[in-house]
């Protein structure tokens, strides 16, 4: 990890609140790899309020431009600064942060399944799968149709995927854990990784439960320091004899066996 | 103070070397004034990739505890204008694994350590006193953390006692005999009986100021934002309240005074420095400027470079009142 | 607060004239819980430009002394990280003058008045009550400044002990017989012990929190950026603290608590209402958002609304913890 | 005074640290007179850092297009943001703030005298004296030649003037101060106004000790409110008796007698 300063190459307004950021990094085109992720600052030299870095998951790489992305939904503050920065800014961020997920040895099959913004660390682990020529399916639900615009995205990729919304507005209408689960048997032997709302991990993590499939999953949790220095992050994992431990998100994650995680 | 006021500053060349940044917090000499906070600094793994941590002053540990502390539920972090609240609740893999683990880890990397104990009684503090007791020649000096928020509620731990602490120091410093730092709470108002009952007790110094409580509320659940509820407030927020208690404890003169609290730039470091303190905590800004440990040395020694002060010594407490 | 945690909201058309905004503070009764802080707000000449500084839940003046007071020289004023440092030292006309002059203008234009007052010893106390005996039916309550930290180093007035708090709050409230609201300091320990204090010298209210004791170093000069070196700090910067404050006071139900300290927005608000304020005071806001007092009396409004939540009073102290 | 948003239409760099910011406020125009100002809101929407606004003199008005501007240099974090808007961007502000000066029965001659970014306030009433066809000198003073493309603005108002810089960079080198010093008798019976560092004030009020011109000042100080009702921005003046009080320079100024203020 280094702690850099990269030129904006665009800022992309997907739809109302998801903006997509192209930043140039030839470290982090070298470095990174799927499931990491960059902690950006949001205020300017000197300021203090917002005074939190922001992590965002690396959306994307692409080599040949020396440039990788990252999508990101505007919530508060931090990414509010972040929605009005412009080609040519500089942009103060470090990274690649946390664990990368390994597709060496892992099935051939890969099943992404990913709840609103929590679509945006999958889409790189989806392209390298295609690069490492296993059989990817992607399952992405939203709220309605802000991430119509990330759809193209997904076909430059050539998987099979399935998108549901809950107002019916792109893709079929309806939950995608309940696609996942009405569809459990078509995916038997696949290695499964999701990331999204709490609720929706949850839903996941009950689907699973008595299948053999290897399920990860991509968590969140405020941070305080992103480089596993503060224990500011954590979660709750099993531990032995029914006791449970915490294990740092930024550190230990973000990526863990959905059936260590104990959701409250 | 004032003879130092009068004293003229000494014109120097421009040379680095001829600038002095070392200092004597009592018996403890530092290379630098940079002292990283308990609880925002690893032993070199994760901030050793942005520079050399052995150049630091020293860097104070998380505080340790005899076994293994498990810490408060998530969340544990919640951000206030220009601050950071936490309820981290002291979790730490316990004395044994920092001893066998975490401490060869820093040694190997030269990393200068003050090592913090936190005890929930009086006989946890002598206990690890005695654990540390293999270690204690290599390592800078101990600081007791006798203030922190998270576990007692309204940060008023059995430790603000001024009797308590006098004895908790005694003992620590009987069983070690090397330098103890007593880190002291802004939430406690007898921070003066609280520096002399250390002094007492035998302490090299104090370091000021542990978190501030503080606490938010989710409007939309109408829940606390931290799991635990209260929660220390630290960063630039509290930054103005830190120098006012370092300048009100260091012109007592009980003891020298660590100073902490927002520091979050080298024109922060000297303002303490000018208030009274002996050497400067880097606590929160460690979360956002990685780098933050090496800009201030460096930006210490430039500013008496261009003020053409040779001793970094001849600003410390030199606030014209 | 658990009969209110199950309590069912009451679910009701969208129609202004449903909600209740107006609040009782034991007997003081308020349209609306919006509070102007003492020495942040005038009578209406200048933030009556902006909007109907009648429609306020109260307004708090300047507090007064006997005499006028000149107040600290300048430099007063010092901006922090999402703070302000102040040092007025209590400037006023004296307590003639406002019954002369400023009494009758806020009184034209309909401001419901707080007044506040500031002696130097319990004599003063009773004195300014008496003075104030010809205007006391036509103001809302006295607020006591037990906390100003500006007036005696450290913040930690005479008035702080509790012991004498019960004597001031008693003396004034005999000879006035209004509603009498002591305001306390962040900077003492004691909170508790002065809130009973106070409810036993007949007090009808807690305002808590004045400004924190803080400082700032120009290191240039070497001079504090407030000439009287420490000052009060106030602002965002300080809404954590205060609002940890006012829920460890509120939960003890020892009287009902305005809460103040950073409040800058509705959401502001709304948390030291959850928290447990029966009212929120608006200090530096004032003088960044001009029309923050109307703001957060339509945004409480619009709030309420949203949440389908008939009455403010089932907001208050509603934390779920 | 009113709560504004105005458009800004342009600001521009006049030098380094230098910049002119004009802003649409058919308001403003109206209402505003030489010796006011506004006070402005250096951070964006729910951002508390720099917290309190930022004062500045009003240095023009230009009627025929509904707008005004500010001349400010760039000191700190506020300045800064205000140097990163962009035509188009609005900015928050309150005014006409302070009492204004009032030309009318005031002498024929009027004399200004400007020291640096003292000068802003200074150049409305050179301007409302030119229009009231007074006999207006304009004494300037700087460091260097940061305030040329100034002169540019002073050259449009056709009347006298003259320009010192400590290292001559523009018009002539040395101290405005010495060289009023020196041409006392030529500015007898002008009304003089000043602005500028407290030093240059102090060494004004000393040179006009023992004359008879009336002598006003501009004066800043730290602002909390800039509405007259914190207390924090005050100045020592003469009061009865050989004792001193204190006043507002935002509501009792910032325009003041030279010869009651007490400078420390
Ligand atoms: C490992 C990781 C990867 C992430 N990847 C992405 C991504 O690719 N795209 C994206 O849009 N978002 C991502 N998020 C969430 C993103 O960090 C938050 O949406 C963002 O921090 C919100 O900041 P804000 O200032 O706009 O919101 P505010 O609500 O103002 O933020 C207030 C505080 O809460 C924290 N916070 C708020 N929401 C979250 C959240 N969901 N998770 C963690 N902290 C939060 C902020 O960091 C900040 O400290 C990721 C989070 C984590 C932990
Ligand atoms: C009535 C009045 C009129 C002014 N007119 C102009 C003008 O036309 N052009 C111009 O460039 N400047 C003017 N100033 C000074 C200007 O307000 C400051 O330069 C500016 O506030 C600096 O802000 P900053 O954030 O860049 O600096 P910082 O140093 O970061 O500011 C920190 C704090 O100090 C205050 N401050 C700093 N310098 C001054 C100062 N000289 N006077 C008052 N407060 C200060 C700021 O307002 C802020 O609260 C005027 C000041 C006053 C009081
Ligand atoms: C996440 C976090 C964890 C902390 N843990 C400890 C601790 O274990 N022991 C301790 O004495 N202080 C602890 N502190 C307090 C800091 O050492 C320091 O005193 C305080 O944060 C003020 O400095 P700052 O504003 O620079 O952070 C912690 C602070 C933070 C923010
Ligand atoms: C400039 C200024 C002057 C103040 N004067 C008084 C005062 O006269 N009496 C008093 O009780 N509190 C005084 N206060 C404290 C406020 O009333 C309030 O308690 C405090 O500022 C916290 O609220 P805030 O953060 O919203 O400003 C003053 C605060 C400021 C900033
Ligand atoms: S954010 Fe600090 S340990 Fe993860
Ligand atoms: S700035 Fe508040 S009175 Fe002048």
């Amino acid at each position: 990890m280094k702690l850099l300063n990269g030129e904006i190459i665009s800022n992309e307004r997907y739809s109302e609140y998801l903006y997509k950021m192209v930043i140039f990094s030839p470290y982090i085109c070298r470095e990174a790899r799927p499931g990491q992720f960059v902690n950006i600052r949001c205020a300017p030299e000197g300021i203090y309020d917002p005074l939190l870095r922001r992590p965002f998951s690396i959306f994307d790489i692409e080599e040949k431009f020396n440039v990788f992305s990252i999508l990101y939904s505007v919530k508060g503050r931090g990414t509010e600064f972040m929605s009005h920065l412009e080609k040519g800014d500089l942009i103060d961020f470090i990274g690649p942060l946390g664990n990368y997920i390994d597709l060496a040895g892992t099935k051939n099959n890969v099943l992404l399944i990913g709840g609103g913004i929590g679509i945006a660390p999958l889409y790189l682990l989806a392209k390298q799968a295609v690069v490492m020529k296993k059989n990817v399916f992607f399952a992405a639900g939203f709220k309605d149709k802000s991430y119509q615009k990330w759809e193209d995205d997904l076909i430059e990729l050539k998987i099979d995927y399935t998108i549901y919304t809950e107002d019916g507005s792109i893709g079929s209408k309806g939950m995608i854990c309940d696609y996942i689960r009405s569809n459990i048997k078509l995916f038997n032997g696949y290695d499964v990784y999701c990331c999204g709302p709490k609720e929706m991990l949850k839903t996941i993590q009950n689907i699973y439960t008595k299948s053999s499939n290897r399920v990860s999953v991509l968590l969140e949790e405020k941070m305080a320091c992103g480089v596993g220095v503060c224990n500011g992050c954590v979660v709750k994992v099993k531990h032995v004899k029914g006791e449970f431990r915490y294990k740092r998100i930024c550190k230990d994650g973000p990526t863990f066996d959905i059936r260590e995680v104990i959701f409250d | 103070m004032t003879d130092k006021q009068n004293s003229l500053f000494v014109f120097i060349e421009e040379n680095n070397n001829d600038i002095n940044l070392s200092v004597n917090i009592g018996k403890i000499h530092l290379e630098n004034p940079v002292i990283m906070c308990s609880g925002t600094f690893g032993y070199g793994e994760e901030y050793g990739q942005f520079y050399n941590t052995a150049l630091l002053g020293a860097v104070t540990t998380k505080s340790y505890s005899l076994k293994p502390e498990k810490g408060n539920p998530p969340p544990r972090i919640c951000e206030t204008p220009a601050g950071l609240l936490n309820s981290i609740g002291l979790q730490n893999d316990g004395i044994d694994c920092f001893i066998k683990k975490h401490f060869p880890e820093a040694e190997r990397r030269g990393i200068k350590l003050i090592l913090s104990l936190f005890g929930s009684d009086m006989d946890e503090f002598s206990e690890l006193a005695y654990k540390v007791s293999e270690i204690k020649d290599k390592i800078v000096a101990i600081e007791l953390n006798l203030s922190c928020p998270n576990v007692k509620e309204g940060g008023i731990a059995f430790s603000s006692v001024p009797a308590d602490i006098k004895k908790i120091v005694r003992s620590v410093k009987r069983i070690l005999k090397i330098p103890v730092i007593a880190k002291l709470s802004p939430n406690q108002h007898n921070l003066i009986e609280a520096a002399v009952a250390a002094e007492k007790g035998g302490a090299e110094a104090i370091s000021i100021i542990n978190t501030v409580v503080g606490m938010s509320v989710d409007i939309e659940t109408f829940k606390p934002r931290l799991a635990n509820v209260t929660g220390g407030l630290s960063g630039p927020a509290i930054k103005p309240i830190a120098l006012a208690k370092v300048y009100s404890l260091a012109k007592e003169k009980i003891l020298p005074v660590i100073g902490m609290g927002g520091i979050f730039s080298v024109e922060d470091a000297l303002e303490f420095l000018i208030a009274g303190a002996s050497a400067v905590g880097i606590g929160t800004a460690n979360f956002i400027k990685y780098d933050i440990g090496v800009t201030i040395i460096d930006g210490l020694r430039e500013y008496l470079k261009r003020r053409k002060i040779h001793d970094i010594n001849e600003i410390i407490g030199r606030l014209e009142v």
